[in-house]
């Protein structure tokens, strides 16, 4: 039987309370039977729901005017094209369909942009599941048209009143509610964060946009890519977009490996630089998320990792213009990978990847999350990103439009689009 | 190797130990409240150092963590608070992983173990440390003569009980339900089944989550545990003060009246 | 060399300005030579791209739960999942990059909810094409989210001021540009309507739904489907799924079709009811959009087709709670396929649509367009429909949030979603 | 085979067409206005029949046809119309292909020909009707004797006009610019091209789409032309009268004189 990675190096770990210890026993077990040693064809039928409901394979589309615009071949991976419009639901679809092998009764998540609980409300949907869906206060009302798509597919949405109201909050209320109902109740956690077995287990499930690309790559470019850019919060669309080039992955010494080396193949993590990257160590505030470039070794959320925290080991509030960014944390893997030197940490601003949004969507047609975005804002490096990239297009924008437009009017972009047909 | 002062407080009767955030709502206040949990009769404080991402409590002790850290709380400050703390009775100290890790020049517990024992602390309670990481800490609490007290849940099967046994020093915590820290109006039954589960093991048992009155600690010494823990019930009391804007010293009565009606209750139950 | 269908039937034709026809006659030779001959390979750069930027193929998916509810195998076909949430990118993408071959430096086109305006604003983008937009003042402030996505996507957005403010007084106005600047502007018209080559144009191009249907329904089923369910208002995503297997098909000789008849294959095409079935002579008001359904014989917008008129002919109002099926007239190739009973015209009203927006919504985990769930409303019918039924999901209802929680909260419906989660 | 009345209008000097709207703003007040036509000289009237989807129209006469539509012009009224109005010139009735083809029992344009002549109109004008789709109408004209005009457009190639010409009966309605229709303030260079490109065909060229004084008619005129059409000017004026509310006689008598100016324009342009 195939064993979890409950640490990677001194990252990673359990640190959850005992209540919860039993449950996450047993869910390292099925995530060993079910995922990882496809018993009962779970994975099969995981595989099939992602295709046949979550409209996989997603294309890998060349960036004709964005190539031309940096002289590199600039390819698209589209995880915009999901159902939910972004990644998350490769993990949504595959933990709740977990969670019915394991027999479990119901469905808990967090979510802070609602990203992760619209996909979560609509795989349990999709399975039959009842769910609940945790989310702070101010995000509810800062995200109405996500809160709206999880009451429409049927989920439960709970504000959490406590503190700022926002995702931090919420995780940590999901998983008191966890702590209760552990018995019958499954939680859905929303990227590769968490204790043990979530991060592996989370990227496993993510881990088919790297199979993916890998295989996508070859047949329309006839070889791996010099370079993989990726945004990064908690580093969920990340590992899975990186997951078959980093030499752990089963994938690295496999045949189709020979011929081109993996570790030629550079990963950079995209994070929120924010307004900054200074730290306000008085009013326990980082007004940017980039944990992976800036944050120190600590444990949240039951794992150790990289995050942004005071020198006492209190947690910081983190910012970024986009919610799906905007967390202390990140996944332990890729803490790893960084220390590695494997994983290349890069930031940008907000103001960046507010022109990198209108850029993106007058360039090509597409408009990006927010997250997303600041993977595009990269590509206006100097770095050295080789012939032929892949950018992942982690979700689409529509989520993010009077966000976008607010912050954009507070600036003075060279690309910004005006708003007067509003006007008379 | 457990510490003779936390020993002591399980020796004769039953042990009351109440719980309260160090520095809710202020640091004066909070020296007062304190030590009106000694006058009120308690065996042993579990005094909480507030970290901000609290993910065991209930929202009574969130609220309270909110309230102490606002009032300025640090780690540094939580050492001071409990020199300054004039009470006779051993101190354990109630906190999260990360604030234990941080804390020092040093990576690891090893730090924070040797302060917290300077300033007379004899022993811990880690809510997000379970059996699977607390080797560390383990070591350094051994290393200084403090106990570590695991917590032990209803969802605990007899393998994990086996090993949360060994490891814990002082007592064990049994957790009287599952869910978050919070005050009940009645006493679960999951308690009496895991009272029964640990009879046959030579550690003091107190039992935990949810106790508001003295007849919950009289029910629940007469079902065999050793000894008591409440929270939010007192806590509860600081929240009320800090709404009305009361004088600290009607809450320090409330708080030791309260106080005394748990210990006596405690009492009753081990007749 | 092929040659266009400018007629069905009595319907169809080319009721424009003569200043028009000449552009006309260029698209017809255009059509003809890139869409049905293929040259320069242009068929071949459609398919790629509306693969790879589209994410075509899009899958067929069982829907398990409404399989069990009406004790038939329901089937979707996931047009929702095409970039944009629509059908409407097949036509959008085939029409600019058509005008892209003919040498044409500017775009125009009608849009009423949005979602053919933001479809061809996408395209425009990713082929770097000026774009411009007519949309009905009314619109413009119902549909914001979709006035953002086009501005965002670049492209110019023209309120229309006079009349009513919607898509009818939209059409005529892009009409009006068309025939000032046709030299240069190609107009991609947004359904199968307008004067011949626009009705066979766009079903050629929306053609592949029906394409994959048929492939996608043997591999997966062994067979093509005893029905096929699709809503109408113009037409597109319904003759886009229906053409396969209509007798005029080039499929419908084709090998595959030896082992089952497609004339066994019923066509539902399933239009607006609106709030009645009766018309406001007076007020020159029809409560629905149900031209085929009631509607008669006349002239709209270039072609002779099915119609809401009162009887000197003028076009009345129509009215649906979804706002893309709202529209007086209808494709004239259904027109002529409702005449000679190869499609069988039905209709739902508002309140059946709602509901089964909801229905579907919780029950499968996707969040259909409001004129989508009129296609799923119509399931409830007692009508025959076999065993084996796929339903075409034409979009996704992410536009139609807040109308469609706005319109729930007028009515009484069993299975709303109650939105308290707000109220504190 | 043309109708005579029409015929006679090109006979002697250039052909001045004015255009309105019939029943703008009202019945009563737009057949005053279409008569203050007849007096300011008009040789032919264009008479619009309004339709809800005036495609071909620019806004000003788009506005016409809500204001007649909400005055309550229909079929049946135009018609009556048509009976009322006392002038002494042809009538040619302007309008969208739906509205004749729906008239009557019958299917086709048949009925709505018959009718039309029975109350004296002499020709039609029907501006989404290309040559592609005129054969029904062209003969029901052709058994009733009624002239169906064709427009000839910038973009017309030689092949298209010499089938418009064949088609075309009365006059050939000459659009002086692409577009839609309204009154500009220069006149285009297209019209000049389009006249050459005509002046060997043997039918009457009438311009219009823009033109607005009697300077413009005088050049149109002088460039070859054998008629104007005028609509969106006059039609200005009609809706300024509507929003300040003049009574009927003044925007009537401010018809008239425009109408005496393009007149004088385009004989001067004969000249
Ligand atoms: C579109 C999109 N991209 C990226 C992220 C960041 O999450 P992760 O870093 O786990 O991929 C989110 C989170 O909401 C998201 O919605
Ligand atoms: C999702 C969706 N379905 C259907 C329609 C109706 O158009 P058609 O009948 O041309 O498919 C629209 C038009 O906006 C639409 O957005």
């Amino acid at each position: 039987m195939p064993e979890t990675d409950t640490t990677f190096g001194d990252y990673g770990g359990q640190y959850v309370p005992e209540a919860l210890m039993p449950a996450i026993e047993e869910l390292t077990d099925a995530y060993e039977r079910y995922v990882l040693a496809n018993e009962d064809g779970f994975m099969d039928e995981f595989r099939e729901r992602i295709h046949d409901f979550g409209g996989r394979p997603t294309p890998l589309q060349r960036a004709d005017n964005l190539s031309e615009r940096y002289d590199r071949d600039i390819y698209l991976k589209r995880e915009d094209l999901l159902h939910g419009g972004a990644h998350k639901l490769n993990n949504a679809l595959g933990q709740v369909l977990l969670a019915k092998y394991m027999g479990k009764e119901r469905i808990i998540a967090e979510t802070g942009a609602g990203q992760h609980g619209t996909a979560t409300a609509m795989a349990a949907a999709h399975l039959d599941m009842p769910c609940e869906i945790y989310m702070g206060r101010r995000d509810v009302n800062r995200q109405r048209p996500n809160v709206f798509r999880m009451r429409i597919n049927g989920a439960e949405v709970n504000p959490v009143d406590i503190g700022r109201g926002t995702l931090k909050e919420a995780i940590s209320e999901t998983m008191r509610d966890w702590a209760t109902t552990v018995e019958n109740t499954h939680y859905v956690i929303g990227s590769i964060v968490g204790p043990a077995p979530f991060p592996a287990m989370v990227r496993d499930f993510h881990r088919i946009i790297s199979e993916e690309t890998r295989r996508q790559t070859r047949e329309q470019y006839g070889r791996l890519p010099d370079s993989v850019v990726a945004c990064a919060g908690g580093g969920s669309n990340t590992m899975g977009i990186f997951a078959d080039f980093t030499s752990d992955s089963p994938f690295s010494t496999a045949p189709d490996s020979n011929t081109d080396a993996d570790e030629d193949v550079s990963l950079f993590a995209v994070e929120a630089g924010g307004s900054s990257l200074d730290v306000d160590e008085e009013r326990g505030v980082a007004p940017n998320s980039a944990s992976l470039s800036t944050g120190s070794e600590g444990v949240l959320h039951g794992a150790r990792t990289k995050l942004l925290q005071n020198t006492d080991g209190q947690i910081m509030e983190s910012h970024s213009v986009s919610s799906g960014l905007d967390y202390a944390g990140v996944g332990p893997e890729l803490a790893k990978l960084v220390d590695d030197d494997r994983v290349t940490p890069v930031n940008v601003d907000d103001d960046a990847a507010l022109e990198a949004f209108h850029r993106f969507s007058q360039e090509e047609g597409i408009i990006p999350a927010l997250e997303t975005a600041h993977a595009f804002a990269f590509l206006e490096t100097d770095a050295d990103l080789g012939e032929f990239v892949v950018v992942n297009v982690s979700g689409r924008g529509d989520k993010d439009l009077e966000a976008a437009l607010e912050e954009t009017a507070k600036r003075d972009l060279p690309n910004a689009p005006t708003m007067e047909v509003f006007d008379e | 190797m457990s510490n003779p002062a936390i020993d002591a407080a399980f020796a004769d009767e039953p042990a009351f130990i109440p719980y309260l955030a160090a520095g809710d709502p202020s640091y004066e206040a909070s020296l007062e409240y304190v030590e009106a949990l000694a006058r009120g009769g308690a065996d042993i404080i579990e005094l909480g150092l507030p970290f901000s991402e609290p993910i065991a409590e209930g929202s009574t002790i969130q609220n309270a963590i909110v309230r102490s850290l606002q009032g300025g709380m640090t780690v540094g400050r939580y050492f001071e608070f409990v020199t300054d703390l004039d009470v006779d009775v051993p101190v354990v100290c109630m906190t999260y992983y990360n604030l234990i890790y941080q804390y020092g020049d040093e990576s690891g517990p090893e730090p924070f173990v040797r302060k917290a024992k300077s300033v007379g602390i004899d022993g811990f309670v880690v809510p997000d440390l379970p059996a699977e990481e607390a080797d560390p800490l383990r070591e350094a609490c051994d290393r200084h003569g403090l106990d570590l007290v695991f917590i032990v849940a209803p969802t605990t099967d007899d393998e994990r009980l086996d090993r949360l046994v060994s490891l814990s020093s002082g007592y064990l915590y049994i957790q009287a339900r599952l869910g978050v820290t919070g005050a009940r109006d009645d006493v679960s039954n999951e308690t009496t089944s895991s009272l029964d589960r640990l009879a046959d093991y030579d550690i003091p048992k107190a039992v935990g989550f949810g106790i508001k009155t003295g007849e919950h600690a009289r029910d629940i010494i007469a079902g065999g545990a050793d000894g008591i823990i409440v929270g939010s019930a007192l806590v509860d009391i600081i929240a009320e003060g800090t709404e009305t804007d009361s004088p600290t010293e009607e809450p320090a009565a409330e708080l030791e009246s309260l106080c005394q009606e748990l210990k006596a209750g405690a009492l009753e139950g081990a007749q």
